[in-house]
């Protein structure tokens, strides 16, 4: 078991695994989901049994299975992180032309991203520390933000500094304006409303208070108006 | 377990409403959805803006819809295949908007891939392009089109799965791949429904994403074959 | 053997496989060419045996073979025109946004179309014979014009009223302005080039003052200045 | 006779010249036509423009174009896979056009099919928006994008025939059936070249008319399946 202090200083394996389930326990059956690189693509192997949920890679791929043995991996299929993916029956392969008219036409219901930043407006920076970026790089970041019908974002609810990552104003150079409708962290799941963050789980033994005092913006408690 | 499959034609079309753009595949009677658009028919909904290449043939199907006032609007590029249509657009019951053939499949295709608009040569200088933006790209000039979208697609393909991944026969594609892609609900008129699993994942033609719901109709030649 | 007469006032299905016959001679191994419907459509019969050339419909086929025997048709494959067509081996078959990609994208090498009429400058009138028209229909006939590299149009030289298709300006709606390379008629070869219309070939025992008699614009004599 | 193939990578881009742009295939390993970079390199063709998903793994391919300095920009969404093109880049010795990768999909599929332009929603409000047009469109804001074109495009395939028809194996498709239709001259690396007709006409998925050279590379796993 793992403390309340150990997911405020930011998960390891384990921690990033806990997040990631989570986002898989509220995926619907029957959607079509993206899944961006790190704690997202955890999410893969983590929706409950007998459920289908069909994961795209902008590569080319829809249906995507669990992660293969690694002896057993087909070195012709990877995913966007380049990791070997196997398929589940059903699954399809397309070029990325078709790939980006389901990411860019709104045919996925849901792609999950990391973040470098989230604002209390849904903004999401994710692909750049800075304009004079030494080694920019954007990938799919772009397109999916603006064209996946829900965004969520999975991340550490603070920097390694202890900086919080969920901000008023974002710092960092944007990937798109006011995409984000939900956030899971190492501390909470939150929505992103009208009315800024509103938290709507609490992960474990971690109370409303602490997670405030790690977030520099206002949290708002679910049913609570105000 | 996700399974799109509908028993007919009149379930999988319950919900259409009045006012409704219904995109139809097809060129000729090849990947016509007969069985759907007798569905349409059946069902009642009027005011209808009907998006297809052509307009029939004979007078089943799209004439039959027409023919019954159900049909505001056409939006097609090569009209003049049914008599139905020439006298209804002659007595001025019919809007028409006649798009050139590869303009609406691109503008189909735009519709469907989130694309805003988009520049092509067709159509500059002609009576096609009057009250459109021209613009001048690199010395060429262009004329801007801008997406289509439906509230319902109507498709046929030749076999799919309970997902809803689609391959088609001979020159059964044509409009029918985009068409999935840029309405609200895709519904799909099969020959055969197969086992998850049957369809290869490198000859899927549409992925299961761009379908909703399916309707399996046996086996059997296109409506007509017709030369004309 | 038809009467020269008999080629001026229009060819019957022998003289309309006769222009047919022209092109085809003039088609080089290895060229993507889409038919037109009408006299057009008589081409991908009458490619001399053995030199392979790639027809495209643009309801999705490329690699069209001979038309087949009636009772041995298959119904789900039609050419532009609705015929039953049969494939070579090399074939493809694709949906119409990749069919437009070949035809608007510069890929074809040659389109032969039938035409109402084309002018000195290479415009071409072939879809509508006026704003007014009761039932318009373009078909592919515009992203045609505009897309392959070279246009040449096959059509009888006049109407049935004697009325020269060959003209100084179209009064006709344009289908496309400038487009056409090169005319076949039932009188002459003629290509369209800098200085206007140009005999390149006089049909059988057509003579050159004849095809000028019957053409509404100025003919220019190969390798004859003025 | 059609026949496309060609019996070495040198002679297949032996008309290559200094200043091309070059379209290169691939999503990491996946569909990267090595053998036809390795003779690009060997070739000795220089201020080249790469368009590029990635720039590269490692120190062969791409790396080594780079590194020996006959690259003068490169075109990609994801160029941080290879650390010469980070080192070339920070130096001010390499040229970067970042583009989202949907984007860049796009603008190849748009060059390929004849499209002057077009608009899209990705990107806007952001740094790879600057100095772009953009526009509002039915009350949606868009940036204007415009086509991307090569004088030659390097692609890798499974198999084909000698008209050049393609297949793809697993996520080998990606950007190789857009590429191979934007490129003045498009060379296929493929592991196997099959008599005319054995690709079933629906199993195709670049016709032949997209293809000019074919280069036979015996089959063998991509380059390096690395995961980062």
């Amino acid at each position: 078991m793992r403390s309340a202090a150990d997911r405020m200083t930011g998960p390891g394996l384990d921690g990033r695994k806990a997040i990631a389930r989570l986002i898989a326990r509220d995926i619907p059956e029957g959607w079509h989901v993206n899944l961006g690189i790190g704690i997202p693509t955890l999410v893969g192997d983590l929706v409950p049994e007998g459920r289908e949920v069909l994961f795209q890679s902008e590569n080319g791929i829809l249906g995507m299975g669990p992660a293969p043995d690694e002896t057993l991996a087909d070195p012709w299929l990877v995913n966007a992180g380049k990791q070997n993916v196997t398929l589940l029956p059903g699954a399809s392969l397309f070029d990325h032309a078709l790939s980006f008219t389901m990411i860019r036409g709104g045919h996925l219901d849901l792609c999950v991203l990391g973040a470098l930043e989230v604002a209390e407006n849904g903004d999401l920076a994710n692909w750049s520390t800075s304009a004079s970026d030494t080694a920019p790089a954007v990938g799919g970041a772009m397109d999916l933000a603006v064209g996946a019908r829900r965004i969520w974002v999975a991340m550490e609810h603070t920097t390694k500094q202890g900086v919080s990552k969920l901000v008023r104003h974002c710092s960092y150079p944007l990937t798109a304006s006011g995409v984000v409708k939900r956030i899971y962290t190492n501390l909470a799941v939150i929505d992103v409303t009208a009315r800024g963050f509103e938290v709507i789980e609490l992960i474990a033994d971690v109370d409303f208070e602490t997670v405030q005092a790690r977030t520099d913006a206002k949290l708002h408690r679910k049913d609570v108006a105000g | 377990m996700i399974d799109k499959r509908v028993a007919t034609a009149a379930e999988a079309l319950a919900d259409v409403k009045d006012g409704s753009t219904v995109l139809v595949g097809g060129f000729g009677q090849v990947g016509h959805p007969m069985a759907l658009i007798d569905g349409l028919i059946e069902h009642g909904a009027k005011d209808l803006t009907i998006v297809c290449n052509n307009a029939g043939i004979g007078t089943s199907g799209l004439p039959r819809l027409m023919k019954l006032g159900r049909v505001r609007k056409i939006v097609c590029s090569y009209p003049r295949t049914a008599a139905v249509f020439s006298e209804l657009y002659a007595a001025g019951k019919l809007e028409l908007e006649i798009t050139p053939q590869g303009t609406l499949a691109e503008r189909i295709r735009a519709g469907g891939a989130g694309i805003g608009g988009f520049y092509t040569r067709t159509g500059v200088g002609t009576l096609l392009a009057e009250g459109k933006e021209t613009r001048d790209i690199g010395g060429v000039s262009y004329v801007l089109e801008l997406p289509l979208k439906g509230d319902l697609a109507l498709i046929e393909a030749w076999e799919a799965d309970r997902w809803g991944n689609l391959i088609f026969r001979g020159s059964g594609q044509n409009f029918n791949p985009i068409m999935a892609t840029a309405a609200e609900k895709t519904v799909v008129q099969v020959q055969k429904v197969h086992d998850l699993g049957t369809i290869e994942p490198t000859a899927v033609v549409t992925p299961s994403i761009f379908v909703d719901r399916i309707v399996e109709i046996p086996y059997a030649p296109p409506y007509q074959a017709i030369s004309y």
